[in-house]
C-alpha cells in the first residue's frame, strides 16, 4: 500500500482525537498500519506507553516487533534508528525529554542531519525524533529544556512542532511519511489540552505557518506552548483596544516567510515569543530575518519576549521565567507606538 | 599459559550466585561459601540496621506525602535499604558520594538535612546542600553522567595524594548509557580511588533488565576494564557493606577502582507517576517485598543477642523524629526568591543578565503594587 | 603562589610570541607555572602535543601528573573535567575539532553550564575546553565545523575566541584564571598566521570587543577566523570609497553591547560575519540584539554574511562556502545606500 | 553452581594467546591449538591473498601520492591486511559493511571503484558511492558512531526476516566512546546479527593501548554484554576469516553478534599528517614489520605449493594495474558543481535554500564576467 494514498483528512475525522496526546497517538497508530515499514522504538515506549503514555496500547496491538522498549541510551537509540533508516525502515523514536536529546546529539547533527548531503541523495533517513519539550508543568531539573535552537541551526533537519491536537496529528502523520528525518517537538504542557469543541482547522502542510488569530497592529510569532499564551495575549489586548495578530509557525525549520512576511507588512511591528533562554534562541533568527527582508516596513524593532538567559528555574520558581500575558503587553507597550 | 577465551562465552563462564554473608532468613552464610569475606561486627551491623529503618521511615512518609502532592515527584529507595545504607555505612565522612535521584536515603545517612535534601524534590531549587559540606554532589538526573564526576574527583585527590575515595552509585538501565563505559574504563586506566556501586533493581522505569542487556550480571563488564567486580546481593546489608568496605581499601592503597553490582529490586513504583500494573506482575513484587533486607537483618541481629527490646525502642522513636522532622520541613514555606535565579548562572557577574533580573524585579513590583 | 599576583603583560612581553599556536602554547605554559592546581588532559595532548601541536612539550616539561593522554572519549574527557574542577583542580581539556565536542554536549549542556547554578554557587566549575573552531584549511568531513551558536545558546557557559596571537595568549590565560567554565574557540585556520611585527595591542579584558580598523560608514562585526576577512573586505572598501569600521567581539557570550552600540550609531549600518550556518547562528542573535538596541540608530537592515545553511562542504568546494570579501561587499552594494 | 566472581579478576581469568592458525613463520598452527577452528581452503586463502596484495600495492600508492599533497589526507592500513581483508572475503556481497576512515582497502576489496574511494581524501565531496550499490556504508570519520548504524541496519534485517549480517569495524582507540558500549549492548539485547571487527592496531592517533583501557584485551569486553568474545591474531588473515566467517553465519543462524579483536599494529603514521616519532620508538614499528601479514600468508602458500611463479605474476600485474587505476583516477580532475551543495541537503526542497543557491550562482556568474 502507498503510504501517499490513504488521504490525511479521511483518516482522521474518522474519530476526532480531543487531547494531542490522543492524536499524535492516533497518528502513530494510523501511520503504523498504512505503512508496515514504521517501527516504533524507545525508553518505555512499549508496554508503559512512555512516561505521558503518548504511546499507549500500540505495543499490545501491534506486537514487539513493530513497538518496542529500546536499552536506555539516547545515543543508541538514534544511532541504531539511522541503521534502521538505511535499511528502509521508517523509525519514530522517542526522546524522553529534551535534556535527554544531548547524549545522542552527535549521532542527530553528524549523521541524521548529514547522511542524504554526504551521498549525494543515496542515503534517506526517513526517520522522527519525538521530544516532549519546554516546561510549564512543574518539571524537576532538566525536564523543561527547550531545545529548539540546537537543532534549528543544523542544516540537514526538519523541526515542527504543533500546538493543537488537529496540527499534531496531521504534522506527525506528515513527518513519518516524509522522506526527511523529522525532529518533531511536542509542548509536554499543551498534551492534555482539549481541542475546543468548536474548532474546525484546515489542514495544512507542515511547512506552512498559520495565522491563528487576525488583528492589525501587531503581529505575535509563537509556536508550540506558546501559541495558547499568544492567543491569551490577543484576548487582554483587545480589551485593552490592541488588535493582536497571532502565527503558530508550525514548522520551525524551513520558516515560512511568505506567511509572517505578510502579516508583518499589515500590522509593521511583531514580537516573538518563546520560552527558551533569549541568548541565540530561536527568536534571534526570527526577528534577524524578518528584519532583514521587512526592515522599511517596520515601525519599531522586533521584540523577544522569552526566557531568561539561566538554566530553567527549579518547579516553584518557573512563572517567573515562563512568559506571561502581562510580561508580553508591557513589553509591547516600550515601543514608541507614536512612530 | 595459553587458554584461549575464543569460544562462545556461556560455555566458559560459571553459574554465580550473588554473594551474601546473611541468607533470607536472617542465618549467616556459612563461612566457606563468603568467598573470603567476613560478617562484619555487630556493633556495625546495628548502626546499619538503625540507619536503614530512619531511612524506611522516611522514605515512607516522603512518598505519603507525595502522594498528597505536597512534592513534586519522589524516587522511593524501598527494599534498597541494603544497598544504599550498607555503601554510605562502608564510607569515611570525606569520602564524596555522587548520588542519582534514587539514592536520596543514601544522602540523609551521609548527614545532609532534610529539608536541604528535599529542596529539589519540592522544586524550591534543584540541589538544596552546598556538596562540599557533606562530601556528597547533587543527586544526578541524567543518567550515568555522575559516574564521570566521581572518576574525575576521585582522580584529582590522588593527584594531590589526598587519600579519599570516591563512591558512584548508578542504576541498572542507566549502565547501558555511554557514560558509564567511559567512566569505567577511565577509571581502569587512571586507577581512579572509585567505587562503582550498580544498583541493579531490575527496572529501568518500565523496562526490565531482560530488556535492558544480555549480560548475565552486570559485575561482569569489569572484565572488559581489567578491574575486579563483584556481584553481590543488594538485599544482604552485611555483604554490601563487607564488599564496599573492601572495594574502599583497596581504592585508598592505590590500587584502583571497583564495580560492584548489588542485585536488589524496585518495590515501589518508579516515581509517583508511575503505573507499574502496566509493566510487571503484583505477585513478582509481592514476592521481593518477602526478602525484605531490613527483616533479614533484623532477625539476624535478634539471633545474635544485639537486638533488644530498648535498642527497638529508641529506633523507632528516633525513626519517629526523622519522620516528623521531615513534616516539618516541609511545613515550612519554601523561601522562594526569584531574584536568586539570575544570581548564579555566572560567579563572573553580567551586565546582561543584572539587567533581566532588574525587569523581572521592575515587573513583580508592579504587580505587587496592582494588587495593592 | 596567588595566580591574579602574575601580571599578564610581563610574562607575556618576555617572550613575545609569533604565532597563536606558539601563543597559546605560550599560556598554557605560564598557567601551568603559575597555578599547581592547573592540568591538562585530552586526545592527544601529551606527547605529541595534540594534533595541531597546541600542547607542544607541556608533558614533556610538566609530567604526567600535569598534562596527559586520556583514553579517546568526549563525554569521558568533560565528565572526569569535572569531577576534578569541582575537586579544585582547573582542568585546561581539548576536544580534538568542533564536531568531536558533539558526544560531550550532554557534559557540557547538562553540567559544565548549570554546576554553579545548581548548587546556589556552592560548587564551581574552574574549566577551559579549547576547541579548534571553523574551516579554512581544507579539512575532511567534520573537521570544519563551527559551534559557536551550540555554546552561546547554553545560559551557564562563556564562549569567547580571539583573532590573533596577542589576544590568544591573555585570553587563553585569562580563561583558565577564570572561575566560570569557558568555552575557548580557537580559529584553527589562524593557528599559523604571525603577528604583523608592527603590532603592539593593546591590552584588554576578554569579555570586551575591540574596534580593530576605525571607519565611519559601516560597521563590521567579526570574530575568530572571520576578523582578517573582514580586515581585507576593509581594505578593498577603502579603495573604493568605503570606510568600515571592524569589530572583533572575542567574547561572544557575554556579548559587549556597549562597542557594539557605539560603532553602530556612528555608523548606522552594520553587517555581521561567520563561517557558521546562517539559519539560527550567531549572526542572528548579533543582528537581533543590535536592531533591538539601535533600531532608531539604523539606516539599513543588519546584514548577515555567513555559512549557506548546508553540511561544510568537502575540501574542495569549500572556498564557494565561506565568506569572501567580495561576497561582502556585494552585499553591503545591496543596501539602499540613499537613505 | 555457585561459584562467584567476587574476586579480583587477575585471579580468575587465565592468560590468552591471540587465536592463530598460520604462525608468524608461516606454518600452520598444530591443530590442537586451533582451539576448533580449521585453516581454510587453499583457494580461499590465495583469493585472500591475492586481495591483500592488491589492497597493498593500492594503499602504497596512495601514501606516496596523499604524500605529494595530491588528497588531503589518507590513513593508511598497510600492515592491517589481514584483518582487513580477512573480514570482508568472509562477507558475502549482500552483507553491508560499515567501515571507517581507515579501511579503505577493505572498501576496495568490496569493490568500490577508486575513483569513488577516493573522492572522500581527495575532497570533491564526503562520499564517493552510492551505498546501496556496494552494500558499504560511507567510512566512519566520527568514532564508534558506525557500530551503531550496522546494529540498526542489521536488526532492520531480521525483522523484514532478510538473511543478512552485517560488520561493523572500529578501532582500538573508538571502543572508547560511549556509543562503542551502547552498540555493543544494543546488539546483544536484540541479537542482532552483527559482527563487530576491532581492529586494535596498538595506536589511536599517539595514545598506545595502555592509556586507552585496562582491559587485558578487548574481546573480553564481550563478556558484560553477554555475547561471545574472540581474541584474533590480526596479522593472520587465516585466523581472522575462519573467526568472522563463523561470527557471520551464528549471526544469520539467529544467534545474534559477536566481537572480534584482531590485534594488529598501524606501522604507518596515522595519516599522512601525523609524526610518530614523538611518540614511539622506531624499532617497535621495524618488530611489527617483521610480523608483516601479506609475507606470513605468503610463506604459507608456498610451502603448501599454492604460490607459484606465474600466479604471483598474475598478481603484480593485478596490483599495478589498480595502482595505475589508482594514479590515472587521481589525474582525472574531479568533477566540482558548487550549485550541488544545495541539491540535497533535503530530500524535500527548499525555497530558503533555493535562493542560497541562486544567490552563489549570480556570483560565480559575476565573477566569471569579471575575469573575461
Ligand atoms: C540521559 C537520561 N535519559 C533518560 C532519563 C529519564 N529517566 C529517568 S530515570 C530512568 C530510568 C533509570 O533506571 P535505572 O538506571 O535502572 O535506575 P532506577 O530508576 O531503577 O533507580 C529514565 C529513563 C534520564 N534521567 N536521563
Ligand atoms: C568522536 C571523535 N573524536 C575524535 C576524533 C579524532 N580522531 C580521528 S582518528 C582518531 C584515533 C582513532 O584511533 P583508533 O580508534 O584506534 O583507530 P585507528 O586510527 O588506529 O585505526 C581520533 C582521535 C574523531 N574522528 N571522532
Ligand atoms: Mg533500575
Ligand atoms: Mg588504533
Amino acid at each position: 500500500m502507498n503510504p501517499q494514498q490513504s488521504t490525511k483528512s479521511k483518516t482522521q475525522s474518522e474519530a476526532k482525537p480531543l487531547t494531542m496526546a490522543a492524536a499524535l497517538n492516533r497518528a502513530m497508530r494510523d501511520a503504523l498500519t498504512e505503512n508496515e515499514n514504521v517501527v516504533i522504538f524507545g525508553e518505555d515506549v512499549g508496554p508503559l506507553g512512555g512516561v505521558f503514555r503518548i504511546t499507549d496500547g500500540l505495543n499490545r496491538d501491534f506486537g514487539e516487533n513493530r513497538v518496542w522498549d529500546s536499552p536506555l541510551a539516547e545515543s543508541g537509540i538514534i544511532g541504531t534508528a539511522i541503521g534502521m533508516a538505511m535499511y528502509g525502515l521508517r523509525p519514530v523514536v522517542e526522546m524522553q525529554f529534551d535534556a535527554f536529546s544531548y547524549p545522542a546529539f552527535e549521532q542527530i547533527v553528524s549523521h541524521v542531519a548529514k547522511a542524504h548531503n554526504r551521498t549525494r541523495g543515496a542515503v534517506r533517513l526517513p526517520m522522527v525524533i519525538r521530544i516532549p519539550t519546554s516546561g510549564g508543568i512543574g518539571g524537576v531539573e532538566h525536564h523543561s529544556d527547550s531545545s529548539e535552537a540546537y537543532w534549528t541551526h543544523t542544516p540537514g533537519l526538519t523541526v515542527v512542532t504543533p500546538s493543537n491536537p488537529t496540527d499534531a496529528y496531521s504534522m506527525l502523520l506528515e513527518s513519518i511519511r516524509s522522506d526527511d528525518p523529522i525532529i518533531f517537538l511536542e509542548p509536554k504542557s499543551h498534551y492534555w489540552t482539549k481541542e475546543p469543541e468548536a474548532t474546525e482547522l484546515e489542514e495544512l502542510p507542515m511547512n506552512k505557518a498559520r495565522v491563528v488569530r487576525e488583528g492589525d497592529d501587531v503581529t505575535l510569532i509563537s509556536y508550540g506552548p506558546t501559541v495558547a499564551l499568544a492567543l491569551k495575549t490577543a484576548e487582554l489586548g483587545a480589551a485593552e483596544g490592541l488588535s493582536v495578530e497571532v502565527i503558530d509557525l508550525r514548522s520551525l525549520s524551513p520558516f515560512d516567510d511568505e506567511t509572517v512576511g505578510a502579516s508583518v507588512r499589515k500590522t509593521h511591528r511583531a514580537a516573538v515569543l518563546h520560552e527558551a533562554a533569549q541568548f541565540g534562541g530561536y527568536g534571534a533568527e526570527v526577528a534577524a530575518r524578518v528584519t532583514e527582508r521587512e526592515f522599511y516596513h517596520l515601525a519599531s524593532p522586533i521584540l523577544r519576549i522569552t526566557g531568561a538567559d539561566i538554566p530553567f528555574p527549579a518547579p516553584l520558581l518557573e512563572k517567573f521565567y515562563l512568559p506571561n500575558p502581562e510580561r508580553i503587553l508591557t513589553a509591547l507597550n516600550s515601543w514608541n507606538w507614536e512612530d | 599459559m595459553s587458554t584461549i577465551l575464543a569460544t562462545p562465552l556461556p560455555i566458559e563462564l560459571p553459574d554465580v550466585e550473588p554473594l551474601r554473608l546473611i541468607g533470607d532468613t536472617g542465618k549467616a552464610v556459612p563461612a566457606k561459601q563468603r568467598h573470603g569475606f567476613e560478617i562484619p561486627e555487630l556493633a556495625t551491623l546495628l548502626g546499619i540496621y538503625r540507619s536503614m529503618v530512619v531511612a524506611r521511615r522516611w522514605d515512607t512518609q516522603v512518598t505519603a506525602l507525595t502522594r498528597q502532592g505536597r512534592l513534586s515527584t519522589y524516587p522511593s529507595a524501598r527494599g534498597q535499604e541494603a544497598s544504599e545504607i550498607g555503601t554510605v555505612s562502608a564510607m569515611s565522612p570525606s569520602d564524596w558520594l555522587f548520588p542519582t535521584y534514587r539514592d536520596s536515603i543514601a544522602v540523609l545517612t551521609r548527614g545532609v538535612p532534610t529539608a536541604e535534601i528535599l529542596t529539589g524534590f519540592r522544586g524550591d531549587w534543584h540541589c538544596g546542600w552546598n556538596p562540599h559540606e557533606h562530601a556528597t554532589a547533587p543527586q544526578a538526573t541524567p543518567l550515568a553522567t555522575q559516574v564521570l564526576h566521581a572518576v574525575g574527583f576521585a582522580t584529582a585527590a590522588k593527584l594531590k595524594n589526598d587519600p579519599i575515595a570516591t563512591v558512584a552509585f548508578i542504576g541498572d538501565g542507566a549502565t547501558s548509557e555511554g557514560d558509564a563505559h567511559e567512566g569505567f574504563n577511565f577509571a581502569g586506566v587512571w586507577q581512579a580511588p572509585t567505587v562503582f556501586v550498580i544498583q541493579n533493581n531490575q527496572f529501568a522505569i518500565s523496562v526490565p533488565y531482560s530488556k535492558q542487556t544480555r549480560a548475565r550480571m552486570l559485575a561482569d563488564r569489569a572484565i572488559g576494564y581489567g578491574i575486579p567486580g563483584f556481584h553481590v546481593d543488594g538485599n544482604d546489608a552485611a555483604a554490601v557493606y563487607a564488599v564496599v568496605t573492601a572495594a574502599l581499601d583497596r581504592a585508598r592503597r592505590g590500587d584502583g577502582p571497583t564495580i560492584i553490582e548489588c542485585l536488589t529490586y524496585r518495590v515501589e513504583p518508579h516515581t509517583n507517576s508511575d503505573d507499574p500494573s502496566r509493566y510487571r506482575d503484583a505477585s513478582e513484587v509481592e514476592k521481593w517485598r518477602a526478602k525484605d533486607p531490613i527483616e533479614r537483618l533484623e532477625r539476624y541481629l535478634v539471633s545474635e543477642g544485639a537486638l533488644n527490646q530498648s535498642v527497638r525502642d529508641e529506633i523507632s522513636e528516633a525513626a519517629e523524629a526523622t519522620a516528623k522532622a521531615m513534616r516539618e520541613a516541609l511545613n515550612q514555606e519554601p523561601k522562594l526568591d526569584p531574584m536568586e535565579l539570575f544570581e548564579n548562572v555566572y560567579v563572573t557577574k553580567r551586565a546582561s543578565l543584572q539587567a533581566q533580573q532588574a525587569a523581572l524585579q521592575t515587573e513583580l513590583d508592579l504587580d505587587g503594587d496592582s494588587k495593592k
